[in-house]
């Protein structure tokens, strides 16, 4: 594979963000947008020949260096890329997903003054994001990982005269920190046990690694293995949003749409979950690092969906779906089916971008309104929408044959198939978060567009349906969402697509047994039917159906019934009350009480000035000796001589 | 026979009485140079029996000049007494606190 | 030999006695007097160790010069002396303690045999010629050559010092200049004033 | 050796200059500024040869400068650099510029004497980093207090007095213990030459109170927990280029003490209370953090920062016993000290930076409460986008020369203890707490209030200065290579002598 | 002659002292006639005579090799002429000081310049002294004079007493050194200080111990060292400033050459305890003075409480009991009178007729009104704080490390400590000069001439600080 194709892909966005970036004005905003689109274009197709080569003409992993970063201590620490076919998938996916939202933004971004910056920050994000992917050292893993941080960070906060903007890019970025400090702690260990920071050789070291143990409280050994996967999955859990780490998605929603769509749905949020299945050489050796994942992954697949029933944001919904979906990937990732998980990361990467683009596109023309129950039958008013989002929830809940089916149930099976420990709540989890997935989603879609309309008089003089600049992108992800599943279920799950990009060992290998009884796609659609899947999806839209469209008033005395229930979820668990009330206001009093008690009382106050003032009041009682009196200076006299003359004589 | 140690025991008695009479009298400048006079003779006390009963007479010849240097001594303290006076208008000890701290 | 010890302690009983009484005299006039006392009282005991030469200094400078410079200074400055009577502060005592622990050191010293050379020591008879005046002019002006001329200079500033300080040329005050009575000249000795004799009414 | 004395050259180039425009008089103002520039320039031109004609790999010392100076106590005028001390001086040759620049038309009273103290100071601190005779290195070392006294107290703000008293006496009082302690070893080794300390054999007593006696000059100049209160003190009271050079240089001199100093002389105290020294830099990061996060005044706030950044400098550099017992081995603790010097270069580029950002909205505003802006980057983009960037190299991004520093030293200290990682780890997170806390109530948001609404953007001047030092930042931060080639062989040959002991009975 | 003088050499090694007294006669007679009609002329003539003393001195009073006069009551060495060196130039330099001030307060009479240069000779005598004798008389005969010039301001009324007490506590002092004196005579049976130091050897007794007591009293009293430090405070502030300088350098010089000749030379046999005394009183001194010193408002007797201190450090070289001791210590004085002359020639400089400019706070933006001084005090004032690269950094340094050679650690580190605590008044100094709002006062009179001395002097406080070595070696040459 030729490295400087390969430097291309991610330098071209980098450039095209420089330029977007710094000669903005000067390019103006078509400029802007033509330069950007361009570079992550080309970026996209160079990718997709990555793919292509490593398919079909079967070239050999690509595994190489840049420049050596610095040198200390005898351990090189280099950028370089490591391009196998994991790496190949993701940078496609990354690159196709960024250039639809590049094209997209160009409608909805269009009245907004930061347009090119915004161009500027989308293509820096690409670059961050294959800088990402494409690592073959944990530096650089490290380094990618903060970049797309930060520009999450700056993206939310785009329109920085909102204060809310402000507050939310700084939570996000804050726990993202709390994530990356364990990620951190993670690379920390591998370097300790590995004495390099190369994949290469962190993955052939893993078995020494297992054998290690270290001690952390006396008396108590851990494994170094979990710790260090433990650490390092902290810093997924960070990045991807699991429990509890997960409270600034929905806040990150301040950001325009296409970054809700880019960053928090399709890309971003996902690294989380590429970096454990990068990493599976090292998580296949600790059992507890696994369930441990295993047990977030499924809590929050479950809980987050719940909270999307509750909530009349639209955006906020579809962020809350993909809580709960990146929980299912994480489960998938617990029970080591790797390859499910990143089957299920791309299949959901199209229809939730898809989801949010469409989203995107009501907001837009409901002149930025999201509150669903401002909306309802807009199918007729934006049928290109309406049949988009239609593919997308549809994908999402996992009807039959659609991609999201083919992920989500291998996904399902997976976790029923695995006998670590936590499968069982897992599996519960997973199968009741279908029925959940079903009822919100179908719940957002007639809020949306069925039933009667519901637009305040200012919506409805300002509607007016998007453009197909907007409209394109929806399709072009539509047709993924429809059949992406379909296809390359079989090589990606069953054929063993990953190579040895993913490592599982045999005894936790739940999809080789699935692989037993695998006959093909459509077969394996009719004879999910025997599973409770596909019906508790149905289930969940049926009751959607009935309480927002048929009874709603039903829904009302529901929420009467499950008044406290209700509360709970308005409030999100009080997860956001907790942050704020407790860990925000306590370190602000810590840090209030080190400074004016520390600081400024003790060590000011009396170490320092307390010294000084001694000094002083020593100075003036002891100028009072010099009164002035010319006997009592003789009499000073006389006793000094006196004490001399004692002092020696005694000793005589 | 008058011995040494009769002559020091003497001038140390002098010389405690002398200073005594410095730091005690609170009043009169005058009396202060008297003690000095006094203070001189103490010592001037010590060298007259060292040297006799060393049978040397260095001390006598120190003692000699003893009594030039404090003759000239008292001149100027006198002297810087009057203009103190002339100053002041007193010779109070009591009086002379301008300068302290 | 017992002669020169009644004496020594008589003697050295009205010193102390009179030494005492400078210190505590209320008026500074009888406190002179009794230095002059002090004075006198030395110079005997001086003489009583053959120190003949310094006794008679000792009389001549001190009562003769210092003292009289003395008295001559309290009757000058005409300070009251009512205001002047001596008085000792409460602290007092703490005064005469601290005296004494001075002088029981240094005596004490002596008395305990401490001294480091023999305080019992008499001193070796001298010949009959023997004349402690001609000795000591002698080392005066051989070996004590140069303190004799430092000593000059120090009675030379005291001198200057003295005249300096106290010598004030008062404004209105009259002095006779010798310079202008000698360069007079007989002419200008009398003045002839020639003035009609006025008429009477 | 070398045939041209460049080190004496960068010493005294900047001082003869600041002689001149202190000759210039304030009476002809512009003159001196330029004089004043031209000088500084010219210090940082006389660099370019000591980058160039410096060897890398090897420990020892180069363009090596000795004539007596004192015979009658054995002191030599004696000068070198290895790869500790060059970094340090090109770092001070390089800031002393924009600090010039900075003041070109702020500076209204008395600028020629401004501009002379610092160009003095500059020379002085180069010589410090210079010295190889520790007699030499003092008298560098005390002599930089006088201009910093003056600047602080002439052109600072409302309290300056206290301030720069604070300053002076507690920085005095550390001093004058090491120079009783320089003394001794005088007297043992016969030369004031740190080379001949550095081999001097002492027993565990008397290396014990040695240590002690430098600990207290280099803690207070670091500063260290809980030495440290004069450093707010003289941050918020100092004028805008005193707080540059104060952070970004004269702090570096107390670690680069103890890598001097208090490490190679007293290795085997070093090694017994080498869990002070890292309790102390722990609590420095954690403790001042939380107290950076309250803080209503920028100054303050990036003062402590500056304190919880040092404590890296030390917990890197006394890391290697820990290293050693835990594995058996000192692989790492060259990454320790490394990370210990990087975080030195880079935190003194990053705070200067820092200050001057706070100097500009300072001209502008003439105050330094946080809570009397927001918004400015509605009004100041440019000067938002840097400060930004400075703030986030602050909290330690990666491409950001801020992110290297605290790397190696974290990486290093995992394999002393997983605690002292994880505590020096906080930094992550509290560290982008207060910075971007900052960056949040000053930069982003609606415009506070119409004396935000006034506000300029930034000038040419001060945009060539910022835009510089960001560049600096950014290069530093994607390609910190060179600079650790410099240092590699230095840290090593300091590990060596580090590891091994004094005494007879080795502690090891 | 030559049996008068009792020597078979010439006197030429005595030609300071001869030339001294010569020239104190001439002049008090040029004064008498003629000094009246012009004005200054005396000054002038002062001045001359004592360059020409520098100049007489080194041509033919240039002694290396230690030399005996006067039947061994005169010794001539390499420390004698380099202090009579330094006590000449000094006192021409403080005379220059302090001419104008003089004119301006009627002092300019003859009899002032007759009476310092008895008391330069009085410094000389004391300075080549070799017996208990002429150290006695030395010191007498700088003592009167002095305090004649303390009362010199007749119209002062804060002068006469200053005098007046300088005179009964020196006259106390005198006492307590004649009977110490009294004492080592009766203990060893000579007054010569060589035989004196050979003859202590045999050891302690009580006799001994009581005299040193009584002379390191005295001596303690004439260096202003606690607690005989009493005088020191009012002397300063109530004479005359001139006179003030006069006492804070060159009679500074005439306490050094008192300690050196009979305590390090004189007791030398016998060092133990008259060490530990000095080192006691050394240390009292040194807290006393620098904390004291804090309070002060006027700045004579700030540098009063200073020299207290500044005294304390020179006895603590001296209580090493060694010469590396006794070279620092010399070191430290002439470090110290360099700038002491200077510190208080600024004050003169800016005092006019009428306005001492002696309070600290007359200082307060002086910087602004005269940034030439203001420069030349900043100078000053961090070199006796002890901070390089100042000569006052030297001074400090090697006392300390002479109290570490000689392994007084704690004492080095007292005083140190000390020092920071001193540092702190003398930043005040430079705080009011520069970090405090003018006071209105016109801009201090130029006197470019007087200005030359006082930059030259200070540039003296920072060359010998940036290349100390010619002094120091100096120092080390005259204690072997």
């Amino acid at each position: 594979m030729n490295p400087t194709l390969l430097l291309a892909i991610p330098m071209l966005p980098l450039l095209a963000a420089v330029l977007a970036g710094l000669a903005g004005r000067r390019i103006g905003r078509a400029g802007a947008a033509a330069v950007t689109i361009a570079a992550v274009g080309i970026a996209c197709l160079l990718s997709l020949l990555v793919l292509k080569q490593l398919l079909i003409d079967h070239v050999p992993t690509y595994q190489g260096t840049v420049y050596t970063w610095l040198v200390s201590d005898g351990v090189r620490m280099q950028v370089g890329f490591l391009v196998d076919r994991l790496t190949a998938l993701m940078m496609v996916v990354v690159t196709f997903v960024s250039l639809c939202v590049h094209v997209y933004t160009i409608g909805y971004m269009s009245d907004d003054p930061g347009y090119q910056r915004f161009f500027a920050y989308i293509s820096l994000f690409t670059f961050s994001m294959l800088m990402l992917v494409m690592s073959n050292n944990f530096m650089q893993l490290f380094f990618g990982w903060e970049a797309v941080g930060l520009v999450s960070y700056l993206l939310i906060g785009f329109w920085y005269t909102r204060p809310s903007a402000i507050f939310a890019n700084l939570k996000a970025f804050l726990v993202n920190r709390i994530g990356d400090f364990g990620f951190l702690l993670g690379i920390a260990g591998v370097l300790y046990y590995t004495g390099s920071l190369d994949y290469s050789s962190a993955f052939a070291a893993a078995p020494f690694i297992a054998a290690k143990t270290l001690t952390l409280i006396p008396g108590h050994p851990w494994s170094a293995m979990s710790l260090i996967c433990i650490c390092l999955f902290i810093g997924a859990m960070g990045k991807s949003a699991q429990m509890p780490l997960h409270v600034w998605l929905p806040d990150s929603m301040e950001g325009p749409t296409p970054i809700s769509a880019l960053i928090h749905a399709a890309t971003m949020v996902t690294a989380g979950i590429f970096m454990v299945a990068r990493m599976s050489p090292l998580f296949e050796y600790s059992d507890a690092a696994l369930s441990f994942v295993l047990v977030i992954g499924a809590t929050t697949a479950l809980f987050m969906g719940f909270l999307g029933i509750v909530n009349n944001d639209i955006k906020r919904v579809i962020a809350y779906s993909t809580l709960s979906q990146l929980g299912y990937m994480t489960a998938a990732l617990g029970v080591s089916a790797y390859s499910v998980a990143i089957f299920h990361l791309m299949t959901h990467a199209f229809f939730k971008a898809l989801l949010f683009l469409a989203a995107g596109a009501v907001i837009i023309a409901m002149h930025h309104e999201q509150d669903m129950r401002q909306m309802g039958g807009l199918r007729r008013r934006m049928p290109v929408t309406y049949w988009t989002a239609l593919i997308g929830a549809l994908a999402l809940i996992g009807t039959p044959f659609f991609s999201g089916f083919y992920s989500k149930d291998t996904l399902i099976d997976a976790v029923g198939a695995s006998h670590r420990l936590g499968a069982d709540y897992a599996y519960w989890c997973v199968l009741l978060g279908v029925f959940v997935t079903a009822l919100y989603t179908f719940r957002m879609i007639f809020l949306t567009f069925h039933g009667p309309e519901r637009l305040d008089h200012h919506a409805q003089e300002h509607f007016h349906d998007v453009g197909w600049n907007m409209k394109g992108p929806l399709v072009a992800l539509a047709i993924p969402s429809l059949l992406v599943g379909y296809f390359t279920i079989e090589p990606l799950v069953f054929g063993g697509y990953f190579g040895d990009a993913i490592r599982v060992l045999e005894s936790h290998d739940a999809v080789g047994e699935m692989r037993q009884e695998w006959h093909g796609p459509i077969a394996f659609a009719l004879s999910s039917f025997m599973g409770w899947a596909p019906w508790l999806a149905a289930l969940g839209v049926f009751a959607a159906w009935y309480f927002v469209l048929h009874r709603p008033q039903a829904g009302a005395a529901l929420r009467e019934r499950f008044a406290g229930l209700k509360r709970l979820l308005d409030n999100k668990y009080y997860f956001d009350w907790f942050n704020e009330n407790v860990l925000a206001r306590l370190t602000r009093g810590v840090g209030i009480v080190l400074w004016r008690g520390g600081d400024q009382a003790v060590i000011d106050g009396a170490m320092v000035n307390g010294t000084a003032g001694l000094v002083g009041w020593l100075a003036v009682v002891t100028r009072q000796l010099q009164s002035g009196f010319l006997y009592s200076y003789a009499f000073w006299m006389i006793i000094g001589l006196a004490v001399l003359l004692g002092w020696f004589l005694f000793r005589l | 026979m008058i011995t040494l140690g009769h002559m020091l025991t003497l001038s140390a008695i002098l010389f405690a009485l002398s200073v005594a009479g410095i730091f005690l009298n609170r009043k009169n400048v005058l009396l202060l140079l008297m003690c000095i006079e006094l203070l001189l003779l103490a010592a001037s006390f010590n060298f007259v029996a060292f040297s006799h009963y060393l049978g040397q007479l260095d001390g006598q010849i120190f003692v000699f000049f003893v009594l030039t240097v404090a003759a000239a001594e008292s001149a100027i303290g006198l002297a810087i007494l009057v203009v103190l006076f002339r100053e002041r208008r007193s010779i109070n000890v009591e009086e002379l606190n301008r300068l302290q701290g | 030999m017992l002669l020169p010890l009644i004496l020594f302690y008589v003697f050295a009983t009205i010193l102390v006695a009179s030494a005492l009484s400078v210190i505590i005299a209320r008026n500074p006039v009888h406190a002179a007097l009794s230095l002059v006392l002090c004075f006198v009282t030395s110079a005997v005991l001086w003489l009583l160790i053959e120190a003949e030469f310094l006794a008679i200094v000792l009389v001549l400078v001190y009562v003769g010069a210092v003292m009289v410079l003395f008295l001559f200074v309290i009757m000058m400055l005409d300070v009251n002396l009512e205001q002047l009577r001596g008085g000792f502060t409460r602290y007092a005592w703490l005064g005469w303690i601290t005296a004494a622990v001075v002088a029981f050191e240094v005596a004490g010293v002596v008395l305990t045999r401490k001294l480091g050379i023999d305080v019992m020591r008499r001193a070796a008879p001298l010949p009959a010629d023997y004349s402690n005046t001609r000795e000591l002019g002698a080392l005066l002006y051989s070996k004590y050559v140069y303190p004799l001329e430092v000593a000059a200079m120090l009675l030379l500033v005291a001198m200057v010092a003295a005249i300096t300080l106290t010598l004030r040329h008062r404004v209105g005050l009259k002095v006779q200049d010798i310079g202008k009575q000698v360069a007079a000249r007989a002419g200008e000795r009398v003045r002839l004033v020639k003035m009609d004799s006025e008429p009477r009414q | 050796m070398h045939p041209f004395s460049w080190l004496s050259v960068v010493i005294w180039l900047p001082v003869l200059g600041g002689i001149v425009t202190l000759a210039l008089g304030d009476s002809r103002a512009q003159a001196a500024r330029w004089a004043a520039l031209v000088s500084s320039l010219l210090t940082l031109a006389a660099c370019v040869p000591l980058y160039l004609g410096f060897t890398n790999g090897t420990a020892d010392f180069q363009f090596i400068e000795r004539v007596p100076w004192i015979p009658a106590l054995h002191a030599q005028y004696y000068l070198g650099v290895d790869g500790i001390s060059l970094p340090l001086i090109l770092l001070t040759a390089l800031m002393t510029v924009p600090v010039i620049i900075a003041g070109w038309s702020v500076v209204e009273k008395r600028p020629a004497q401004y501009y002379a103290a610092f160009l003095i100071m500059e020379g002085l601190m180069i010589g410090v980093f210079a010295a190889l005779d520790s007699l030499l290195f003092y008298f560098f070392w005390e002599a930089m207090l006088i201009p910093m006294f003056i600047i602080i107290g002439i052109w600072g703000g409302k309290r300056r007095v206290y301030a720069t008293l604070k300053f002076f006496l507690y920085t005095f009082l550390g001093s004058v213990l090491m120079l009783v302690a320089l003394i001794y070893l005088y007297l043992k080794s016969g030369s004031y030459s740190i080379a001949s300390m550095q081999q001097l054999p002492l027993s565990l007593n008397e290396q014990r109170w040695v240590f002690l006696a430098f600990l207290l000059a280099f803690a207070v100049k670091i500063p260290m927990w809980p030495v440290h209160t004069w450093l707010p003190d003289a941050h918020v009271e100092a004028p805008t280029g005193g707080s540059v050079i104060l952070a970004a240089i004269m702090l570096k001199m107390g670690g680069y003490g103890l890598l001097r100093f208090s490490l190679p002389i007293t290795p085997d105290a070093s090694h017994e209370l080498d869990w002070l020294m890292i309790a102390l830099s722990l609590i420095a990061i954690v403790y001042i953090a939380f107290v950076a996060l309250v803080q209503q005044d920028m100054k303050k706030l990036v003062a402590y920062s500056s304190i919880a950044h040092m404590g890296f400098v030390t917990i890197g550099a006394f890391l290697v016993f820990y290293i050693l017992s835990a594995t058996g081995s000192t692989r790492g603790a060259v990454m320790g000290l490394d990370g210990a010097m990087v975080q030195m270069i880079s935190h003194g580029l990053i705070s200067g930076a820092l200050f001057l950002c706070i100097g500009v909205l300072y001209d502008r505003m003439h105050t330094r409460e946080i809570s009397a802006y927001g918004g400015v980057v509605n009004v100041m983009p440019k000067f938002a986008a840097l400060a930004v960037l400075f703030a986030l190299a602050n909290s330690g991004l990666p491409g950001t020369s801020g992110f290297i520093g605290e790397f190696l030293v974290i990486l290093a200290s995992f394999k002393a203890s997983f605690w002292f990682a994880l505590l020096a780890a906080t930094i992550l997170v509290l560290g982008a707490a207060f910075n971007l806390w900052l960056i949040k109530r000053v930069i982003f948001g609606p415009v506070a209030n119409d004396h935000v609404a006034a506000l300029q953007d930034l000038n040419g001047r001060e945009f060539l200065v910022l835009g510089v030092l960001a560049l600096t930042v950014l290069l530093l931060g994607i390609w910190p290579a060179p600079l650790l080639n410099m240092m590699e062989a230095s840290t090593q040959h300091l590990l060596q002598q580090l590891v091994t002991s004094k005494i007879a009975v080795g502690l090891r | 002659m030559t049996n008068l003088f009792g020597v078979a050499v010439n006197a030429w090694p005595a030609i300071p002292e001869i030339w001294l007294a010569a020239c104190a006669c001439l002049i008090l007679m040029l004064d008498v006639y003629g000094g009246s009609k012009h004005r200054g002329l005396t000054a002038t003539a002062t001045m001359f005579a004592l360059l020409i003393g520098v100049l007489l001195t080194a041509g033919f009073g240039m002694i290396v090799q230690r030399t005996l006069l006067f039947h061994g009551l005169y010794v001539a060495d390499g420390l004698g002429t380099f202090l009579k060196l330094a006590g000449f130039v000094t006192m021409a330099t403080a005379i220059f000081y302090s001419q104008d001030y003089l004119e301006q307060r009627a002092m300019g009479g003859g009899e002032y310049y007759v009476l310092c240069l008895t008391a330069l000779l009085g410094v000389f005598v004391l300075i080549s002294a070799n017996s208990l004798l002429t150290v006695y008389l030395g010191i007498e005969l700088l003592s009167l004079a002095l305090y004649a010039l303390v009362a010199f301001d007749r119209d002062s009324g804060i002068a006469a007493e200053a005098a007046i007490k300088y005179f009964v506590l020196g006259a106390i002092a005198s006492g307590a050194l004649l009977y110490g004196m009294s004492m080592l005579y009766g203990m060893t049976g000579t007054l010569d200080l060589d035989t004196l130091s050979a003859i202590v050897r045999r050891g302690p007794d009580g006799g001994l111990i009581i005299g040193i007591a009584f002379v390191v009293a005295a001596i303690a009293f004439k260096f202003g060292a606690a607690p005989f430090h009493m005088w020191v405070p009012d002397v300063y502030e109530g004479a005359p400033t001139s006179v003030t300088m006069f006492i804070a350098t060159v009679s500074t010089l005439g306490s050094f050459a008192l300690i050196a000749r009979l305590l390090s030379h004189g007791l030398a046999g016998l060092p133990g305890y008259w060490t530990q005394m000095v080192a006691a009183v050394a240390v009292l001194s040194l807290l006393l003075g620098n904390v004291v010193a804090i309070a002060q408002s006027n700045l004579k007797r700030m540098l009063a409480y200073s020299a207290i201190a500044n005294a304390g450090f020179v006895l603590l070289g001296f209580a090493t009991g060694r010469n590396i001791g006794y070279q620092a210590a010399l070191n430290f004085t002439i470090a110290y009178v360099l700038t002491t002359l200077a510190a208080f020639g600024m004050i003169l400089v800016l005092s006019r007729s009428g306005f001492e400019h002696d309070e600290i706070a007359d200082f307060k933006g002086l910087s602004s009104r005269d940034p030439l001084l203001a420069g030349l005090m900043l100078v000053l004032m961090f070199s006796t704080a002890g901070v390089p690269p100042f000569i006052g950094f030297w001074a400090k340094l090697w006392i300390i490390q002479a109290l570490l050679a000689s392994g007084l650690t704690w004492l080095g580190i007292f005083a140190v400590l000390i020092s920071v605590v001193g540092a702190f008044y003398y930043l005040r100094v430079v705080w009011y000069m520069y970090f405090e709002a003018a006071v209105d006062q016109p801009a201090a009179s130029r006197r470019p001439r007087m200005r030359l001395i006082l930059l030259i002097n200070t540039l003296a406080v920072a060359l010998l600080g940036l290349l100390p070595n010619a002094l120091l070696d100096i120092c080390q040459r005259l204690f072997p």
